[in-house]
């Protein structure tokens, strides 16, 4: 690598750091994507589908994702971490960790044989733990790079000198255990973050009874459930007892609004268990769904009329309240204790499947990432942005977009992106 | 006609194929196929022996068809066409059967009849194949030129970002000076910086070396399309035309006027934006100030949600608190829209200010008595007074009454509440389906400041892709009208997703190639059946459908 | 109709600052025990709302609903996601009741019992029995005299009725 | 030996195909009959393709796309639900919508493609084989095919259901929106009559017939048969052959096929 004339650093394949390399991959400036996990993505490959079209997901991402990996002006580095930057705007320097992928990328066809062989089973991240996958794997099914990857710290042979199966078993020859982390040197103009952001694990607020109640799931959760291509391949049922849930109730701000947590919105929630209903509804038209709000927030354009829609055509019931207990009858329904506001009584309410709409919140490592780059974090560890200069960092010739300068929506993280693109292209024409 | 040699490369994909279909009388079954005169198979056509292989034989048998039959396209027909080019061959001219998705993965147990169905999957491909056309892609000229039309925030951080990268920007204003709504603002939420501040962007535009901006001046009429586009724009003293690459749309919104609602009369009963201009001057004497949300907004007529009115209302409390402490602040709301870490936080603070908020339903509206405010109170299921001096009323961005026009000209669409349609809500927010148009800012949606200038941002980035390129390379596979047959009854014009065709002086459709994506959809729909779809033709499509019968 | 009154809301305030962080999301009623068994009719967020609008006839004179019902178990501060201190609000609220003399006959009866004794709930003799029969060690009596002090320092006894209260009669069993 | 169709499906290039190679690489198991065409967009397939696939004797076919609001053209698909709809009112007149169905299936269902292409053949199954298929093909339906083809093509409906969007959802030339129920009659008694007329054309492509023996041969009343004689006439399609004592015979004026 080393020579790198006009490039711009790119930090997370998410839909933000997908856009971003494309803007500036065809406005003819090389880019240098940096990913953590085996394939780009990010958590736009985990939702099933996307408010208030309901457009599948990964139908309008793949195109993307595909795009990403052939432009010429792209170059891909997954599994790979930032983990030194020095210099200046128009000179940084960056020292990327990249993982072993133990895979030769050339080799390797996605046939999956190597899968089949694999005896470890890890549960699978891609899929929230609801599945599990094998020490070698390719992240999801339609990730790209569409190649395989070795989970080190699963591996039989890599944590105790046993098995090798898929090397045997690989047509290809695609298995290299030589393969040793590296360090990648590059030498860049600009630098733009796009991070994106975790769900909150709601496992603290125990009267909602999530990972105790076994019919309480996060909204992610519920998106990989519900998704055709997720572990239970689109047919809803719970895990209690394997039966079609036919009463769902989404909480809204859990984690979010909330002083003890996450004290502010997360700005997606009233929206997407809006879509979660609707999808739910569309899989089977005896679903009813019950969402639980504070205030609904749907400022974006079409949202209002999404969740009208929504009343009128998919039965969905907004009941004003945020709960703060749930408990569970002997056949494992989870009940909700509420106050129906419009009669002031209290009412105990029972349903097959709770939906908790989690709170967006931080990755964890954006602290250290924001040390390694030097930027300030605001005061809930998003990165710190100007509020007429939304794209800035507070360090010259960086630039932050999506959910890791705070929670957004698809539409603003890609505008965002769009965003830094621009400025990041001002930045390494003028610094240049 | 030409002679036809047509070369078919079978893939094993090691045993993906190979395992599960018989390739070698796949082989022997394509040598028998009309004007194939090689057939071969390969142990991993996409590995770097299988596509010197392929380069090889094209060279050695003069082959000007070539078949590879393996995966899926999807992934690797640009991989085959670029070793066709390689091998001095139109990458037109290649077919990709797919025999392992679409076969030996999807019938593991059923060699037989799998043999068989890649058979004819693969006569089908022959058969498309003897049709195929070379295409070659078309290059457009791109003048590196912005027009932006409208002169607010976000055309000037438009305007700004681009010129700084260097292009030539020409920014036209139908106003006499440019700021656009921020002019008529006093402090802007969440900083309470003066808005005067952030308007000293206009300095820097007005002063840049790379943008010519151009006031009091509406576009008439819209030509061209990327790269390439006229716009005749009207200026007190005639018409002028301006040639540019693309065009920015940042014509910004309108203040609802509540003219008829809730008493609203301009004095004791105002707008948020003439309580802007009180706020301004310091004439802020009342105590009991009352302030009702979603005024024209959430209802019949307008369904949507204004999206600012509600930290525009925060803000502007505060303001008057920050002024006058002892006033006594209500808000009356529907749901407080403070999405975000900053907002959130910011509404907090409104309530830490002791500001009262009061939340009504739309079935029961407030109702405004002289002196006092009557509401029914959801959270009590109780009706209330609230005694006023003031009220201010929160109205929306509604689009301005011209978008109309310039949609028009543009031949881009607007939604049903006038303000324009992006080409896709998800993923190309700031674009249009119309190449080399973007948009950005209140003309998009209403946008604050903030979101307003991301937009912007986003908008520049987007056409920096275009100006950038000196030629911008189309896809060759796309429609093309013979005129002969056309008789411009113009249906295709309307159902094309990407106004790519027009018509022309002689009434006859006309498909601009720089515009066209290759959908197809015109070719289907064409009464008369004169539009032809290059590399998806009706002659191909039949060709498929024939061989697909099997024997 | 009810009017706001905003100068009895800044009273409120003025004793508890955290009223003005509501934002009426329903946390407190949906974990109140109280709210529960009551079937609302006990409910901590519509005592909350009308505090932010001054509603006195409500809260100080109908006390609809009733704050004295409140169990102070801290439910509600445990769960509210904006840090309201409820039960602290509520105390202020039932300590502006006192002084209009309009609270349950049963403080009465408390007051007077601290008045005698330095206790709410009197050691009475079932009392004392019980907890031998359990083993568990005997109660101190307070310090009279210095409850006495501290009572008469807030003037304790002119906010309660003590007529009717004779010391003589209730205690000492 | 028990019957195995041949199927043909198209599927657009970005999420059927995309959903078929999911299927592939999840290794969903299927039945072999279906064969496919990838096009760009659903929206680029023609009815007449679909005719022309079940003419050459094929057993069934499926037209796969994005779901509506999912479209990689923005609104191809919404084109082509117009245009189906329309082709499978037409082989419901024939007695032959069975054989035909439009799906829509995303990247992200490989199992539901599947499950689709599984139903689908079983369908088609129990259809039995084509009826153009083998030895015997069935003659008269061949003409009735024949006859929704050149409906089809013709321009008359191809114009009608082309505007059908723009008119319903966006008004016509005076800005008038047309319900679309309303808009659904008009095409509705478009083909009817264009079916009848085609019919007509091709019986007089082979033979001389009055409007007795048209009026028996396709078992419709003579006087409706006149009606369409005097429009074909109008636009110079046929012309009178002779008159047989008081009869007169019509033949058409273009080549039999």
């Amino acid at each position: 690598m080393g020579e790198n004339s006009n490039s711009v650093l790119v930090i997370g394949g998410g839909i933000a750091g997908i856009q971003a390399s494309l803007d500036l991959a065809e406005r003819g400036i090389k880019v240098e994507l940096v990913e953590k996990k085996p394939c780009i993505g990010g958590r736009m490959a985990q939702l099933d589908k996307t408010f208030p079209t309901n457009d599948c997901s990964i139908c309008i991402l793949a195109p993307k994702l595909a795009e990403c990996y052939r432009h010429p002006n792209i170059t891909l580095h997954t599994l790979a971490e930032v983990k030194e930057i020095t210099g200046k705007a128009g000179n940084f320097k960056a020292k990327l960790l990249q993982h072993a992928r133990y895979i030769k990328a050339e080799e390797c066809i996605n046939c999956g044989i190597c899968i089949e062989k694999c005896p470890m089973r890890v549960d699978d991240e891609f899929d929230v733990f609801l599945r599990k996958r094998r020490a070698i794997y390719i992240y999801f099914l339609q990730g790209v790079p569409s190649i395989m990857a070795i989970d080190p710290e699963k591996c039989l042979y890599l944590t105790k000198d046993a098995c090798r199966i898929c090397e045997k078993v690989c047509e290809r020859e695609a298995i290299d255990f030589e393969q040793k982390d590296s360090e990648v040197n590059l030498n860049v103009k600009s630098i733009i973050v796009a991070t994106g952001y975790e769900p909150f694990d709601p496992s603290p607020l125990v009267n909602l009874g999530y990972k105790h109640l076994p019919n309480v799931v996060t909204g992610l959760e519920f998106e990989r459930m519900i998704c055709a291509s997720g572990p239970l391949k689109g047919h809803l049922i719970r895990s209690s007892d394997r039966k079609e849930p036919k009463k769902l109730a989404f909480i809204n701000c859990v984690g979010s609004r909330d002083m003890k947590y996450n004290p502010y919105c997360s700005s997606v929630c009233c929206m997407y268990t809006t879509k979660e209903a609707m999808i739910a509804y569309e899989h089977d038209n005896s679903i009813q769904s019950f969402i639980f709000y504070i205030d609904l927030r749907a400022g974006g354009k079409g949202f209002r009329e999404y969740i009208e829609r929504g009343q009128k055509e998919y039965g969905i019931k907004y009941i004003k309240g945020k709960v703060a207990k749930i408990i569970e009858d002997d056949d494992k329904n989870p009940i909700i204790i509420y106050e129906d506001m419009n009669t002031s009584k209290m009412k105990k309410f029972p349903v097959d499947l709770v939906i908790l709409a989690t709170s967006m919140i931080p990755n964890k490592d954006t602290p250290e990432l924001a040390n390694i780059l030097g930027i300030d974090l605001d005061k809930n560890n998003f990165f710190l942005s100007n509020a007429y200069l939304p794209l800035d960092s507070s360090k010259k010739g960086i630039y932050i977009c999506g959910c890791c300068r705070g929670p957004m929506d698809i539409p603003n993280s890609v505008i965002d992106a769009s965003g830094a693109a621009a400025k990041a292209a001002e930045n390494a024409i003028r610094e240049g | 006609m030409e002679d036809i040699k047509m070369g078919v490369f079978i893939c094993h994909c090691g045993t993906n194929i190979g395992g599960f279909l018989d390739v070698p009388s796949l082989v022997e079954y394509a040598k028998t196929l009309p004007n194939v005169t090689f057939a071969t198979d390969n142990l991993y056509s996409c590995s770097e022996v299988g596509l010197s292989l392929i380069k090889e034989k094209i060279e050695e048998h003069d082959l000007n068809r070539v078949i590879v039959a393996s995966c899926t396209p999807r992934t690797h027909e640009p991989l085959f066409r670029s070793i066709c080019q390689e091998a001095g061959l139109n990458p037109y001219l290649f077919e990709m059967v797919n025999i392992r998705d679409q076969c030996s993965w999807v019938h593991m147990k059923e060699t037989e009849a799998a043999t068989e169905k890649a058979k004819i999957l693969i006569e089908m491909g022959v058969a498309k194949a003897l049709l195929l056309q070379p295409l070659e892609k078309f290059q457009i000229d791109i003048n590196p030129t912005a027009l932006i039309i409208g002169g607010g925030i976000a055309g000037m951080t438009a305007a700004l970002n681009l010129a700084n990268q260097e292009f030539k920007v020409i920014l036209i204003e139908k106003e006499p000076e440019l700021g656009g709504l921020l002019r008529y603002l006093y402090k802007l939420y969440p900083t309470h910086d003066d808005a005067s501040k952030v308007l000293e962007v206009r300095n820097l535009v007005e002063n840049h070396q790379k943008i010519k901006v151009i006031t009091s001046t509406e576009p008439v009429k819209i030509e061209g399309f990327i790269g390439n586009y006229k716009v005749s724009v009207k200026r007190r003293d005639g018409i002028y035309d301006i040639d540019t690459g693309i065009i920015i749309v940042a014509t910004g919104a309108q203040v609802l006027k509540p003219e008829g609602l809730f008493g609203y009369n301009g004095s004791t009963i105002i707008t948020q934006l003439e309580l802007e201009q009180l706020l301004k001057e310091n004439k802020i004497n009342v105590k009991n100030i009352v302030m009702i949300q979603c005024v024209g907004a959430r209802n019949e007529e307008r369904r949507y949600c204004s999206n600012i009115c509600c930290m525009t209302a925060l803000k502007n409390a505060m303001l008057i608190k920050e002024l006058k402490p002892d006033a006594n602040i209500s808000i009356i709301f529907r749901d407080i829209q403070t999405q975000g870490t900053t907002y959130e936080e910011y509404y907090r603070k409104a309530r830490e200010k002791g500001i009262t908020f009061i939340r009504y339903i739309p079935e029961k509206v407030p109702i405004v008595k002289e002196s006092n405010i009557e509401v029914y109170n959801d959270y009590l299921n109780q009706d209330i007074s609230i005694p006023y001096d003031m009220i201010v009323l929160s109205t929306p961005l509604i689009a301005n009454p011209d978008s109309e026009d310039l949609a028009k000209m543009l031949k881009v669409p607007l939604e049903e509440n006038h303000f324009f349609l992006e080409a896709h809500v998800k993923l190309r927010p700031v674009d249009f389906a119309t190449d080399g148009i973007y948009v950005c800012g209140s003309a998009h949606w209403p946008a604050d400041i903030p979101e307003a200038i991301s937009q912007a941002y986003a908008a520049a980035s987007r056409a920096s892709t275009i100006i950038s390129k000196d030629v911008l390379e189309v896809e060759g596979a796309i429609a093309e009208v013979d005129e002969d047959l056309c008789v411009g009854c113009g249906i295709c014009i309307k159902i094309c997703p990407y106004n790519a065709i027009s018509m022309d002086d002689n009434g006859i459709a006309h498909v601009t190639e720089a515009s066209c994506k290759g959908c197809g959809l015109c070719g289907a729909t064409c009464p008369e059946k004169a539009i032809t779809n290059h590399h998806f033709t009706t002659k191909q499509i039949l060709a498929q459908i024939l061989a697909s019968g099997g024997k | 109709m009810l009017k706001v009154d905003f100068e009895f809301r800044k009273e409120i305030v003025k004793d508890d600052f955290s009223l003005n962080y509501c934002y009426q999301c329903g946390t407190c009623s949906s974990a109140c025990p109280v709210a529960l068994v009551t079937e609302g009719e006990y409910n901590p967020r519509k005592i909350i709302e009308e505090s932010l609008l001054g509603l006195k006839e409500l809260l100080i004179k109908d006390q609809k609903p009733n704050v004295w019902l409140c169990s102070t178990c801290q439910m509600c501060v445990e769960e509210c996601p904006q840090n309201v201190f409820l039960t602290e609000i509520f105390d202020n609220l039932k300590n502006k009741i006192v002084l209009t003399g309009n609270y349950p006959e049963a403080y009465n009866v408390q007051g007077n019992a601290i008045l005698e004794y330095g206790l709410a709930i009197p050691l009475t003799t079932p009392i004392i029995r019980r907890r031998q029969q359990l083993g568990l060690p005997s109660v101190e009596s307070a310090n009279i005299e210095e409850i006495g002090k501290l009572l008469e320092a807030t003037n304790f006894e002119k906010k309660i009725n003590t007529n009717g209260y004779s010391k003589t009669e209730k205690g000492g069993m | 030996m028990s019957f195995e169709p041949n199927i043909l499906g198209f599927l657009c290039n970005w999420c059927s195909y995309a959903g078929a190679d999911l299927a592939g690489v999840s290794r969903v198991q299927y039945p072999p009959n279906i064969r496919v065409i990838r096009v760009m967009c659903s929206g680029r397939v023609d009815p007449v393709f679909v005719i022309e696939a079940l003419a050459t004797g094929l057993d069934g076919v499926i037209v796969m796309g994005c779901h509506l609001g999912d479209c990689h053209y923005i609104d191809g698909n919404y084109e082509e639900k117009m245009k189906l709809d329309l082709l499978s009112k037409a082989l419901q007149l024939i007695g032959l919508s069975g054989r035909f169905r439009l799906e829509w299936v995303s990247a992200s269902e490989g199992v539901r493609f599947g499950q689709v292409v599984s139903e689908f053949t079983k369908q088609i199954k129990n259809e039995g084989p084509s009826p153009f298929s083998g030895s015997k093909p069935n003659q008269k339906l061949k003409e009735d095919l024949e006859a929704i083809k050149r409906t089809l093509s013709d321009n008359r409906l191809r114009t009608l259901v082309g505007r059908e969007r723009a008119i319903t959802e966006f008004g016509n030339v005076y800005e008038e929106i047309i319900e679309f129920e309303e808009y659904e009659k008009i095409i509705d008694d478009a083909l009817n009559s264009e079916f009848l007329r085609n019919k007509i054309l091709i019986k007089l492509e082979k033979e001389p017939l009055s409007v007795k023996n048209l009026s028996k041969s396709l078992s419709i009343e003579s006087s409706l048969i006149l009606e369409h004689i005097v429009s074909l006439k109008a636009r110079n399609l046929i012309d009178f052959n002779r008159i047989d004592g008081i009869t007169p015979y019509y033949h058409a004026l273009k080549e039999a096929l």
